[in-house]
């Protein structure tokens, strides 16, 4: 596991506030709940389970109690079971506070592209449409670099958008960008760059305070 | 007990080019048992509407590999690289659906209704085609119900009228395609008599199901890798 | 209670088979499970209930476990809860084998009008509208004659039609018919009535056989 | 427990001229507390959503003596006379919605689905200026979602964090009506600590539940007549 993917979950756990209920994407915001520290948040899972707890011990697995991610887990006090379609009432309908997922690209505006590449096969989009469309806030966790080295914030999408409803916040290792109608706040630095270079890994233009930029560059 | 048949008659309410609603979520909550012998039979052209194909060779993948099926709808396949594969070379149809609107379009179909407005995917691939309505300033599409021949559930108990509860999120697709089949089949661990069944945790009526097959599987509820 | 109205839930009891899911409207309706003899069906409540059982004795009413008529029941075994949204996914998709109602007017093709009075407030209407469009199967169980003297089985509709699905069955205390889409065909007379003495107090033509015609008239 | 309140603070959740969602059946699983609060308050212009609107002078009939509504939109308000006469003289609005229409119209309300086609009502007066569609040579009608502001329900048990279970079939409307206000309400027989409820009997899960009022009725489930 990398440190980088450590660093975005523990950042991501920040924006967290306690009560809320939270659906957790595949891979890096799966790290979230390790970094919660005191504070006490409902996982939501959308194949049917509000309340999800830590990974059992080898003995308790069943494999019929498992996460969105297809991992065996547990259930929190007071957590519910429910089917797909009630399931899916809650995210689609806005009872979710919070979605923390990845993205391939995100642009400007916080559009989110997270389910398709160009020219390759198109053959999962799961749970993340729904999300898109329904959840409270969401908050894209993700890497700076795509793994070709090409920034992930963009102006423009090239890559099949997953919706018109925005991310609110971007968190990779090195800043937390916010979405505005505006487009894209620097509100922070998470790593040793400066705002120019910054700048220079970013694939799109962002405001910044100078006072941000004082301290930081 | 009436429902209860052989896991062989199955065969018998399946036929080529039938559309078949499948529960399950991955492998969990999945009727293996009803899916083995599909695989081991000569039926052809099946559509499978299920949120996953398996993986490769498990689950739903049997089905892929035994070549019984033409078309696949459901929300991921890319877990399954025989399907990525078989879709490559042009070999299975794939229609992709968000999944919270698979689940919708399933209860549709299952409850008369014919169609619904979704704000999932609006703006999408997915949503290309799809006719567009504004309520209140915001644009929706519109998603078709999704109906079955048959319907191929597991269940955790059934009792002896066909009530039937699930394992924790076992439950997922199938209490939705329960509703959806013309004949709904379900697999299920266990047998109790009527009556042992709390009316209050029972989560599909036995209205809707049509026959009960017992697992072939001994459940694994401590599975050590 | 009349003793017409135990005539005709008697009779529609005859009409009822072993294993059959049945909503039963207010009325005459609810007078039929007194009748059913050995016969094992499934009561459905729009409310929420599969599985209605029979009258609980006072020390055991519960008015939060009530039928649709709003009246104290009891569960039978094998019975289950649920709520109002998911009832009428049983009703409207198909899934109750049998409604038996009552109605104001019954057209010559079996449309039904069962919920207002033309000129009348209008305030009510229930599952009426639900259950016409989606049982399986629908028996009108009906004085013959409404409270002014006039027939409820009648060639137009002058009564708000409750939907365009059909009726296959309508019984009262004279006699069974059947709706085909050729018309109405009377299967079986239940009082003394001649053929032609039916036809007097019946506001459409029906077909019939020669030898019901022999037999009864 | 945090979504605990007097039942006099409801009244500051509830403007003017809100709509509001109502569970019951009847006078069955009916908010009976909460209606009591707002019938004894000046609030004005109410649009209540319900089945029925109670019974002359009792459950949401007190409502309507109270001089608290401007509308009501359900299945069935014969039963309430004074229903009857407050719109015949032009006292009390009136939309008469078919009874699954209606639960199903608040379920998409709460699942942010903005309409649904049903064969419900098609060529009935309720049909009337409705857009029609046809599917598979059957004609569907279109009905909209419905919403609410806030949301007043009736359970049998919370637990401390807002689960809530419904006694038999009181449970009716209250569950769609929990999923589609703004601000929900539930009035209970009984509260109790997170984890005493079984996560496979909790018909509504804490996320849509707001605020939580005890009851100040005595459940009177021996009742002789």
């Amino acid at each position: 596991m990398s440190l980088e993917r450590i660093k975005i979950a523990k950042r991501v756990a920040q924006e967290l506030s306690d009560g809320e209920v939270i659906n957790l994407g595949v891979g890096i915001p799966t790290l979230i709940p390790d970094y919660l520290g005191d504070k006490k948040v409902y996982l939501q899972s959308e194949n049917g389970l509000l309340g999800m707890g830590p990974t059992p011990d080898e003995e308790n697995i069943n494999m019929d109690l498992i996460s969105a991610s297809k991992k065996p887990i547990t259930m929190d006090t007071g957590a519910s079971l429910f089917d797909s379609s009630d399931s899916f009432v809650m995210i689609r309908g806005g009872h979710v506070d919070l979605a923390v997922m990845g993205a391939l690209q995100v642009d400007q505006y916080g559009e989110i592209a997270n389910w398709a590449v160009p020219g390759k096969t198109i053959l999962g989009v799961g749970g993340a449409m729904d999300l898109v469309a329904g959840a409270k806030r969401i908050i894209i966790a993700s890497r700076h670099l795509a793994k070709d080295g090409s920034p992930k914030l963009v102006k423009e999408l090239t890559f099949p958008s997953s919706g018109v409803r925005k991310a609110d916040m971007l968190i990779t290792e090195h800043a937390v960008f916010k979405f505005t109608e505006k487009g894209t706040e620097l509100i922070e630095i998470l790593s040793d760059l400066t705002v120019n270079e910054l700048k220079e890994i970013t694939g799109a233009e962002f405001l910044y305070s100078t006072q941000l930029s004082k301290s930081e560059s | 007990m009436e429902k209860l048949i052989e896991r062989s008659d199955i065969l018998n309410f399946i036929n080529n080019g039938d559309t078949l609603l499948v529960g399950g979520f991955g492998l969990s909550g999945t009727p293996l048992t009803l899916i083995d012998e599909l695989a081991a039979s000569d039926k052809k052209d099946l559509t499978i509407v299920s949120n996953n194909l398996g993986e490769e060779g498990r689950g739903l993948g049997k089905l892929l590999l035994s070549g019984c099926l033409k078309k696949a709808k459901g929300s991921y396949f890319t877990t399954n690289r025989d399907a990525v594969q078989a879709w490559s070379d042009g070999k299975l149809e794939i229609e992709l659906i968000p999944q919270g609107t698979l689940a919708e379009a399933v209860r549709c179909g299952g409850a008369g209704i014919g169609g619904f407005y979704t704000k999932t995917a609006v703006g999408t691939k997915v949503a290309e085609g799809k006719e567009e309505k504004v309520f209140d300033g915001e644009t929706y599409i519109l998603e078709r119900a999704i109906k079955g021949d048959v319907s191929l559930i597991k269940a955790l108990k059934a009792d002896t009228l066909g009530n039937l509860v699930y394992d924790h999120t076992g439950r997922n697709f199938n209490a939705v395609m329960a509703t959806a089949g013309k004949i709904v089949i379900a697999e299920v661990d266990e047998i109790v008599e009527a009556g042992e069944l709390d009316p209050l945790e029972i989560v599909t009526p036995h209205l809707y199901v049509d026959y009960i097959v017992k697992n072939k599987y001994v459940k694994k509820r401590r599975k050590i890798r």
